[in-house]
């Protein structure tokens, strides 16, 4: 499944992501070794370039 | 089957020893050998560890005193702290090598030695112990004495160990530790309706797993860390969670600190990061662990103010899974070899 | 392996569902093709069963809904009682076996189905479901459609089928009936700090369990019994505890139950009799049974009073391991594969 | 106030014992003049009683030897069952009356009181006891020596007594009980690990209460029911559920129950009927008694099938409550005095 | 009697609502006047809080909507927080005096306010709330509006308040906060089984008690403590405990921080200072407050290391209990009346 | 608030009602003694009738 581009590396751990066909810009992709979530910013036949997936804390009751 | 080791559990009659043989009932390349126990010698393992009752494998054990310890490969020592070194003479005439769970190897200076484990000061090893946590220690021990970490000791280095290795933190620490009532053994006894809803303090300085946190952290980063180190019980059969605060350096970033235990522990099945925790249960939490082999370990960092959770079972990873594992790895066998990796939830 | 079986589980986020991925991950020939969830669907299965997130066989599965249900050898069934019969042409179509864990082709009798199940009088079955307990069915079904009995009925039917196979008691019977809280599934609520340190009735008349019982006293035994069923709530995660009391017939001895109970399970793997408990620990009870798949099962007999206890896992014997069991039966495979033998405690 | 009653706790740093002082600090006509340990004589009450040690009322009070007994009103006997015969001449020179708790002097029958209590069999009492259930017994009893009842027993009279009395049912009752972990006193130990999560028997045969339930039902209502009488082991810390399986009379409407129940307890204000129960809730629960005086008592009538329930705290109306009640009434006080009548919950 | 006051309750039929009603149905000063909810309105008391069905005071009251809400004396506000602000000019016109339990009005810095209640932020009050702690505000406020501490912020201020007032410590703090279940309320929803056996994080950051707890040690003490506050959440129905660890300044021993804490609450019924523990037992636990209104507060000092630790029953002490000390004593009623000071337990 | 009119007993345990002005027909009223539930049956200037509330058990997950 994995492309002929240069595949993006996770930004946390360095492994490197198998980039999917399917994948659109704003994606949410999961490391797959350390599941840092990271979003697709950018997606074109010759690039993939993801940025660390913002992170939103939920709210818990007291 | 021809290639399978031989083992025998000193104190297996207890808590960890139980465990031990619980995991090894289901461990393809081992052969309970010997199980030791003093009053509960000529009892069947069942009747005193009814979880295993059930168990085809557990048919015919018996518990037999130490002193009828037969040679085996490896021993697990399972003993109460302190009575193994006395013993330690005919188990290494018996075994060929020696798994201590308890803490009587652990610590390296004599005067915490002295301190903390006075009948280690008394009675010596011949033989160095090596100290040994599979994930952090650089190479599988060759030594034939083996002294596994403490439970909270090991959850509290596996929360600070990628901190101090990266100089990411002052050095001051504060570990709030909990923990729950397994965590003293079959021998401790407390009426259940006092435990029942309670949640109280257990030690608040001095403890003995202080000074192996410091010693470890030391020997696997360099860094030593001002450590305190505080300990509650908890109304759980099992299952150990620590809270470790520190104060990131100046410059260091949230990312900095994700990155250091992503690659701390990338790669290892039983020490696991939970990324980017958002509710509660995706931090680490005893449900999540109490049952298997697995450490979780997660961080939450706000401006400097870096908190460090750990959570594992303190009879599997904090004892004798983890004491498996490292059997595996100096056996050449796979380390998850008869070492689950779910919880037992809900 | 190409040998492997394809598995799917409809309401795989659910208890009973998580277990029977839990336990399956671990199957050595079964490969986990499809779990459905309609309102999880697109999580992972870590985020909804934290206990799973660990295993690595766990990272890649997400829920996705039903209706995308793949074809596979095995579908089990762990939907919400009543979610099933409208969605059976589905499976159908896509699976070559269904073994339901839920209650809705168990009963035969048109009028009770219609009061129990009336989901399942609405969508009646096109082929027959055969009503299936590893231990009591005489043989392993060949249907394509199999129901797994009720947790608290075949912890009872275990207590009892000794007694009515072998005419040793009257006909009258109580069962008093106790469960832990995970047997309403993760859809029933409750606020935790209100189950906490609680127990209480459930229900004393008019449980659905009771006509399955009757029924199934019946088909294995050719006895029916007069039938008293009460439930009552315990304030543990998992567990079913049932005792069982009835009259013996004269001339029957303690010896004779005794043997009749020996008789039944001799060479059951999952269903084992303690033999002469005496003291508490020694008779069925949950920390013997929970997390393994065995049922224990023991009686006390003092003059023509006999007592029967079955103890018994509500989320392994009595669902996904019980389902697992029977899956092993009819692919062949080995009963015990993938399940546990003991209970994890203390 | 001049007009308080002096009283005694012999064996006061038991659980029963720390109850009746409990209830004790805040009795408005109450002087808790004595209070009697062993092992605990010379120490503060807070000191082994941690949930007493900021009353102010609690101060200064010790425990000292029995022996060193003062001269009382009333004494309460919560020492362990078999340990009051022989020390009784001591309370009765220098107590006016002995109200008590263990279960020395509540059977009649001079077999059975040789089987079940045979301390009491060898240590005879100068003079009868009174078996006393406050909301029972036709008088308040004028003896100086009364006895109260078993907690299980009581629970359980509590559920039959209106069929009985009003012979509403067949003989042959069955009985289930299930208890807390303080039922055992502070004496029995288990390992707290061992207890959570578990679910057990206790006693299936031959429960001392039996006879003591067979004994009150035949004094209170001329009637004599065939008992069985079983015993289980709950992971709560406090509570007892009795669930009483009975078979009602041909020509016995679920109304003609229900009446009886209602007219045996109106105007009991400890023995509360629940009326018309409907959810798992409105049926006696542990929640709604637990720290409260108060027995809750409800039926569930299908056909002739008559289910009864019961649920109190073992501790206080099963015990020290109970004891406090009766002492209030044959003291001339409101019945209510120092009793809660809430539980405290969640 | 003439002379009680007249009291509502608003949120009547949550945890703390159902508390202060428990509480004041015994207290001989208050006519419980007013109980409101609206999805039960109409209901019973005793069928939304079981443990209230059996008081006879309990007997006629029903819920009602707030907007029926009559003249009374003085209005406890029990009801989400968030929910009173906009409710507040109804309250206001009714009601002599308003006491809440919910964190609307405890915070004064605008900023913070914002932040962590929008809804205060947009319905500000009419008159200033003062924030009353009746061990620690220097009087009794005459404000007609007071805001109670939230439960976690007062257990912590009471375990730092002797340290900062006596300028003892470092200003940087860690405080670790542990709690029950019933903290979240009765709207908080958790399936019981997934709550039992657990212990996890609630939230390691940005707890809105923190801005709280700096805001009060900074009003009564001066002092404004660098302070890290994370929390986690007990398998237990009720308890807080915090264990709070700073650093003595130099020249301060552990005999000035005994002396601190022994002077700022000698004399306070409600907080009780642990002199000199040695076993777990003896220090604060929740065992030895749930039930009771009494906070336990106990320091251990090693060296520079001070450890503080207090334990309190949230929904009493840190709740409506607190709410009817405050009561007691803006009404010049006696400071304990209606109070339970001993736990329930074992 | 009782009225005059013959007031109506508990079925179950004999006590007698409190007659509120208020009531009308349908009503349920409990006994202030033992709890049971009654309906309100007959309600005229002269008469107040009431019978047993009909008991419907809830349902409630297995
Ligand atoms: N529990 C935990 O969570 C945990 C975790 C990590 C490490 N550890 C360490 O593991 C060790 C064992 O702990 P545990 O919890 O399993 O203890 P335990 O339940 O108390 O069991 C102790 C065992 O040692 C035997 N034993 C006691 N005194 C003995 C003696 N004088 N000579 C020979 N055998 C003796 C006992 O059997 P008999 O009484 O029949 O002789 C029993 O088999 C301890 O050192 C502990 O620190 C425990
Ligand atoms: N719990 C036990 O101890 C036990 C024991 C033996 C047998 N059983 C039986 O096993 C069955 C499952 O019980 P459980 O405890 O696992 O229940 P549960 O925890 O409530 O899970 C139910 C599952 O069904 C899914 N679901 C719910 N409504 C659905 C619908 N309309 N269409 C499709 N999927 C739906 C749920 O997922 P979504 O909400 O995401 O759709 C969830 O995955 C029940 O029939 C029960 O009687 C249970
Ligand atoms: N627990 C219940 O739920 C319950 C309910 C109803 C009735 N009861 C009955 O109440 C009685 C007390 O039960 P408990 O649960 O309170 O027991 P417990 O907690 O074991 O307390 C027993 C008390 O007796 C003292 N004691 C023990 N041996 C003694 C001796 N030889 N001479 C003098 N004092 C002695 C003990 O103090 P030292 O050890 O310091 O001497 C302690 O104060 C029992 O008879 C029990 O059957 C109990
Ligand atoms: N729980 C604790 O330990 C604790 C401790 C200290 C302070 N507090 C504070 O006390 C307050 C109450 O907490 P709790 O635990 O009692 O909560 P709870 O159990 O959830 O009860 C909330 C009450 O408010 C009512 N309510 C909810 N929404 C309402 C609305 N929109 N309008 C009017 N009434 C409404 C509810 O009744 P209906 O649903 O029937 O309307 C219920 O009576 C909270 O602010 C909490 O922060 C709680
Ligand atoms: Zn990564
Ligand atoms: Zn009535």
């Amino acid at each position: 499944m994995t492309t002929a581009i240069e595949t993006p590396k996770c930004l946390v751990c360095d492994t490197e992501f198998e980039v999917q066909a399917d994948w659109e810009k704003g994606e949410i992709a999961e490391c797959a070794a350390c599941g840092q979530e990271h979003e697709v910013v950018e997606k074109t036949d010759a690039t993939v370039r993801v940025e660390l997936a913002p992170e939103v804390e939920e709210d818990w009751g007291e | 089957m021809a290639d399978k080791i031989r083992v025998a559990v000193a104190g297996a009659s207890g808590y960890t020893g139980g465990e031990v043989i619980r995991l090894l009932l289901d461990h393809p390349q081992v052969e309970l050998a010997f199980l030791s126990a003093e009053r509960s010698a000529g009892t069947p393992v069942g009747a005193v560890h009814p979880w295993l009752r059930n168990h085809p494998g557990a048919a015919g054990l018996k518990f037999r005193p130490l002193a009828e310890l037969e040679e085996v490969d490896v021993a697990f020592g399972c003993l109460p702290t302190g009575t193994l070194p006395a013993r330690l003479p005919l188990l290494a005439e018996r075994a060929k090598r020696v798994l201590n769970l308890a803490g009587d190897f652990r610590l390296r200076d004599p005067e915490e030695v002295k301190e903390f484990y006075p009948k280690s000061a008394a009675h010596p090893a011949d033989e160095e112990f090596a100290y040994y946590i599979p994930e952090l220690s650089p190479v599988v021990p060759e030594s034939r004495f083996i002294n596994l970490p403490g439970c909270m000791a090991v959850a509290t280095i596996y929360a600070l160990y990628p901190l101090f290795a990266n100089a990411l933190v002052e050095s001051q620490v504060v570990v709030d530790a909990k923990t729950g009532s397994s965590g003293g053994g079959r021998g401790s006894s407390e009426q259940p309706a006092e435990r029942a809803g309670n949640f109280r303090v257990h030690k608040l300085h001095g403890h003995r797993h202080t000074p192996e946190i410091r010693q470890a952290i030391a020997e696997f980063t360099g860094a030593v860390p001002e450590l305190r180190f505080s300990t509650h019980s908890l109304d759980v059969p099992r299952g150990i969670m620590v809270t470790a605060y520190s104060r990131l350096k100046p410059e260091t970033s949230a990312l900095d600190v994700k990155r250091a235990y992503a690659k701390a522990y990338v790669g290892k099945p039983f020490v696991r990061v939970r990324p980017a925790p958002k509710a509660p249960q995706d931090f680490p939490m005893l449900k999540a662990v109490n049952g298997s082999n697995v450490a979780e370990v997660a961080i939450a960092v706000k401006d400097d103010q870096c908190v460090s959770v750990t959570a594992l079972d303190n009879l599997i990873k904090g004892a004798a899974g983890q004491a498996i594992q490292a059997m595996n790895l100096i056996s050449g066998f796979d380390e998850s070899a008869g070492l689950p990796r779910t919880a037992v939830s809900p």
